[in-house]
């Protein structure tokens, strides 16, 4: 039992928030916003440098082999310095599924493409059944939709799109138009549906990963803020009314934490509960990065409702990421039929009630 | 107690509710945030002057209908009932208007209300500085008497419709060696005045919404005075009571959003997508408070009729209406799902409403006209008397 | 149009609070928690005397013939006081339910028992179908009781009661056992429903109105404590989260204060949405006192907790007034069937949107 | 990250659940706030020593089973599971035994460790003064060395423990000049001194939880001082900081709660009563948030056995776990309905079960062990680095 990141993954951490402290400023996202694609291909270079793209990628198509323990963290970096990049659909959701596929046959597929994107070259899209939209369409080389139970591959030639602006300008998102065939298909049925089950909830914990780091930076960023800014001739962090706000949202980030860090283990080692545990994540995380949205603007005031100052980065970030891969809500009632109507996922660990 | 109409109030609505329907404009209007929707909204309420129904509350001597506070909410609940535009000239109808009234000069009174009343003149607030924002005392701007002028250097801030109005009102410290609410003078400010550059902000969502106003020596008459130098902060504050006491955040505002809740949740549970289970509890609850939001005041309003003043309990109003309006939002937004993210005009928006553009403006109540913990602290003070040092 | 109460309202209810101020302190209650039957005769006949529980009798048959609209301030008193006595049982509900039963024929019956309860003679019970318990059975000469939609009228001497001890020692709950015969039987089928239903919304009213004073008592309890109690050298009311825990309590309970008033006006009226007009005062009133306990206990801190200090006797008032006639939960759930499934009432007074 | 159990850690669990299933009572114990319930549990704990079980995390030479933190979880884990009574020795184990072990003498070690782990002398705290509260550095009761002995006089109040123990700890001012932290003694009491008169204090549903305890010239041996002289405060930090780093309010408590409370949602909505339709959500919740409160301490755990300490961050757990409890109790009684306010004992409150102790119990949680204000103070100065003035 042992819930300690390794030295290797702290490193990891540590390496990746300073890249992105310096390199993934809030003007650099602003000046994301601005651009038609709201993707850099320079910057995806540099994050596939540092080996991003292709952390979940197997040593022996290029990447670094690691699982979802690594990604949690790179994930949560990317969270707390609210990256645009498409680095959920590709790196944490499109990568792992392409490597399913090269495990159920499609092998010369997979190579192909997860050499790709290890060497920063191909961008993926994931589409799942619980949105209307998929989300980094304009920039995927391929996207990997569902139809029915069916998985399929599509090439960027192949589809059309139609912006659906969302009120995150971090967040693109589209309608997709395209043609599934025989020759799109790459998994059916049973498998199809698992693959995607799976890749769902790759999705669900990337999410909550970034909202861990949202909620932080949104506190860490309304701490500095009221520290500073003076009203009756006092820092307005003095103020007994702001410091609880901010150590109420401090209390449920850090009690989102180890849920995340759970559900990552959980994904990594194929837990049965990895749906339930995902979930807890989304909704636990979800919720603390909403609610610090809520505290950090009302202890900035009028200054945090500006479009002037970056709060707002946070906060649409910390709004979209909650509908993205079903809603906290959503999950929130995945698991209610879980824990209620259904069995339940096991408690944590040992405990478990006599006659349990 | 007797909470029917009379037939007085009856016909009144019914006076109100055919002129609006009558007048009121069949397509929304653009923005009062933006320069055509500015103009857009000025020409509205013109016409609501013209029919009489611009300034119902204010006394017929200014152009108004004399309307007691009563006839005030059924005006209003009339006014939202047809879904009639915001009013662009809320500062001078509620805020100025009934502060010239009682602190202005016959010559005042002749030279701002009609204009006020017509909308030829729109007025920005300029209450905020960037160092008095709860601190409302901390004023720093600077009215220096030359002449026959005061010379006005510093800055305001928040000034909402600042970006295109014509005039704006506020505090200015006429004696520089002053100190928190003393030495202050209330000024009325041509915003064309040499030396006033006028920079809107944008909210976050990107629309222009409040401006920063700049003085670098400005010079505004003497004339421009509202009340005695010195003492613009009782001028302010009767201001700020006015707001309180007259014009109460309409009910029919709430009432309105939390009908639409209610019709959105069935739609959406009809359409057989995913609804939060959590919802059918907290839309129920949103439109119970809307009503208790009405209820409360209709009760104020029976007891100012009475003769009654409103004093800090209005610090309870601000709360509960701001916080309200937020928790609506987001159980809308919920039911939407990943409608709710939308940008107005994406293709996937359709009939999705301006839940989203609501939520973010609900999302500044509790913030702006004194943050609610600034109202906490009145509460707790002024109201259940706990000790303030 | 007129929500101001006359001043004759005003004048008795300011009669009712300096006769509860002075007769019903907290040393007198916890007196009575004392006794067996947790009733007092001879306060009881003081009540009588100043009119208690007469206000709702009819002149003609020795009572005051006001209505609810005066009650709720009597009630709201009775709350403020944590009155013991058997107000809500007999002179909210039993004594209208008497008066209807009159009106639909029962007409001696009714006015031998009226003319006894506005003496001060007697009390009544009122058993209702959502509860398996009756308050005040001990002590009450008459008990009116459902049986199916049948309404029936037993005396003391035909009943057993159980004691069912509950945790608000100034809440006398008990089960019943009695034998429903034609002898007993004062009211059928659609007629005994309709008075069952009116007795039942009238029992919520009168739990609203209590609730409403238990929730200012409470604050004004907690405020004056923290006034005085000192910490760190200073009075604890001068911290703001102190302040705002007190000033959040006083926006519930004023926010409720107009819908309790409103429900009154409906009861008093006969309006055709009494039942939601009561359900919403006693959801706003019951969480106002609810929220309240909660702030109160915590400013006061262990005091608090404690059975010496006082505030414990309008805690558990909160709580069992939250249980009896419906819980806050129920009445949600009731107005949620009203509002979303139903065509709801209307909005209050004019407002409705187009189309409606 | 591996969050599966060794072979090493399961045999542990094995261990103490054979242990535990053989040993436990069968029936509930009295409560140990009554005089019977008190010895009951003594010999309760007794027999838990007699087993090796007594004092888990204390070292072997101490007495105790030198389990590390995660063994510790276990037994924890294994002790709620069978449903074992509550700790009457919890001051000893958790709070005054680690600080003997740190600051006592041999002598002091020989003289009170093996009576605290068989349970033969019981401790109460003795934190709190009437003055005393959320400022605990207000202490105001006095030890003035007289020839060998220390003369108290003074008052404590909320001694856990305090209608029946054997034995109090706490601070004592033993320079009477002296003001705040400083010049303040850690003080072992034997409680039947003569001038030490102890008073129970009754919860409000009036059982007997606390103690008042005055001192009128209680003389205390000068050995039985804790640390040094004047260093009580260091030594009452490090006591405090014992109860925050080893004992961590076991996670197993909620989970069990939790079930329980799944389970009930589940009976009552078979049953085919009135069920609140919001507490499906909310019973979901409190599941859910009883894990991440497991899941937070198994890292904490982890962290703390790769040398880590815990400081501020024992803030965020007692506010985490005393409003969580509350929430589950409330959901519980909610389920239980009208039966949810009667007392036990109710021939009505049959199946019930203790969920209307458990939520007087939980009320106190906020409270006690420094308000949860005091621990949002520490989060946003010690954590978020908010300036204190």
């Amino acid at each position: 039992m042992e819930f300690n990141f390794s030295e290797d993954q702290q490193l990891l951490q540590q390496a990746v928030r300073d890249f992105l402290a310096g390199e993934c400023t809030p003007a650099a996202v602003r000046e994301l916003w601005e651009t038609e694609t709201g993707r850099s291909k320079a910057f995806w270079s540099q994050l596939a440098e540092i080996g991003v793209p292709g952390l979940l990628v197997p040593e022996d198509h290029g990447g670094l082999g690691m699982d979802e323990r690594d990604m949690v963290l790179v994930l949560e970096e990317a969270g707390r310095a609210a990256l645009a990049e498409p680095v959920i659909s590709t790196a944490a959701v499109g990568v792992p599924l392409l490597v399913e596929l090269g495990e159920s046959g499609q092998t010369e597929f997979a190579k192909k493409w997860l050499g790709r994107v290890a060497g920063g070259e191909a961008l993926l899209a994931v589409g799942y059944e619980q949105s209307p939209f998929v989300a980094d369409a304009h920039v995927a080389d391929l996207l990997l939709l569902p139809q029915g139970k069916d998985l399929h591959a599509v090439e960027r030639g192949d589809i059309s799109v139609t912006a659906q602006p969302s009120n995150d300008q971090s967040q693109r998102l589209f309608s997709v138009d395209w043609s599934p065939s025989e020759k799109t298909c790459v998994a059916q049925g049973t498998e199809g549906a698992a693959l995607q089950a799976a890749a769902f909830d790759r999705g669900v914990l990337a999410c909550a990963a970034e909202q861990l780091g949202v909620g932080q930076q949104l506190i860490d960023m309304a701490a500095l803020y009221t520290s500073q800014r003076q009203q009756f001739g006092v820092a307005i962090g003095t103020f007994q009314a702001v410091k609880h706000r901010l150590a109420n949202a401090k209390v449920q980030v850090e009690y989102a934490r180890a849920v995340v860090y759970r559900a990552a283990h959980s994904a990594a080692t194929g837990s049965a509960q990895r749906s339930a545990d995902v979930s807890m994540a989304k909704v636990m995380a979800g919720e603390a990065a909403l609610f610090a949205t809520k505290e950090a603007l009302q202890v900035h005031g009028a200054i945090g409702y500006t479009y002037e100052q970056d709060l707002h980065v946070w906060m649409k970030r910390a709004w979209s990421l909650d509908l993205a891969f079903g809603s906290g809500a959503w999950h929130r009632a995945r698991l209610a039929d879980a824990i209620i109507d259904g069995q339940g996922p096991a408690n944590a660990f040992g405990y478990c009630a006599p006659g349990n | 107690m007797d909470l029917t109409y009379t037939q007085e109030q009856e016909n009144f609505r019914q006076e109100a509710r055919q002129w609006l329907e009558a007048n009121v404009p069949s397509e929304p209007l653009a923005s009062f945030d933006t320069p055509e929707g500015f103009e857009a909204h000025r020409q509205w309420e013109h016409k609501l002057n013209s029919g009489g129904w611009a300034m119902v509350p204010w006394p017929m001597e200014y152009g108004g209908r004399g309307a007691n506070l009563l006839e005030w909410l059924i005006f209003e609940e009339e006014y939202y009932r047809v879904g009639a535009p915001g009013r662009v000239n809320q500062n001078g109808i509620f805020l100025l208007g009934p502060t010239i009234m009682e602190y202005g000069s016959p010559e005042q009174k002749a030279r701002f209300l009609p204009k006020m009343a017509s909308s030829e003149e729109v007025w920005a607030q300029g209450w905020s500085e960037p160092n008095a924002g709860s601190d409302m005392a901390n004023i720093q701007a600077t009215a220096i008497t030359d002449g026959d002028a005061y010379v006005i250097n510093g800055q305001k801030t928040w000034a909402s419709r600042g970006a295109y109005a014509h005039w704006l009102f506020g505090m200015f410290r006429t004696d520089p060696d002053s100190s928190r609410h003393h030495g202050l003078t209330f000024i009325l400010v041509p915003l064309d005045t040499p030396g006033i550059t006028v920079r809107p902000i944008e909210k976050i969502n990107g629309k222009k919404a409040f401006a920063e106003v700049f003085f670098d020596n400005a010079r505004v008459p003497l004339d421009n005075r509202l009340g005695d130098e010195g003492q613009g902060w009782s001028v302010a504050m009767a201001t700020a009571g006015f707001e309180r006491g007259l014009m109460l955040r309409s009910p029919s505002r709430f009432q309105n959003t939390a009908r639409k809740l209610v019709e959105l949740y069935r739609k959406t549970l009809a359409a057989g997508g995913f609804v939060d289970p959590s919802l059918r509890d907290r839309v129920t609850r949103c439109w119970v408070e809307a009503e208790a939001y009405t209820l409360n005041t209709y009760q104020t309003v029976s007891r100012l009729m009475a003769g009654d003043k409103i004093g800090a309990e209005a610090s309870l109003n601000k709360i509960f209406w701001s916080e309200l309006d937020i928790r609506m939002h987001e159980a809308a937004l919920s039911l939407l799902g990943a409608r709710g993210e939308l940008r107005p005009g994406a293709p996937g928006a359709e009939g999705v409403d301006d839940w989203l553009d609501g939520f973010i403006f609900a999302l500044a109540g509790p913030i702006y006209a004194g943050t609610n913990e600034i109202q906490r602290n009145i509460i707790a003070e002024r109201i259940l008397g706990m000790p303030r040092k």
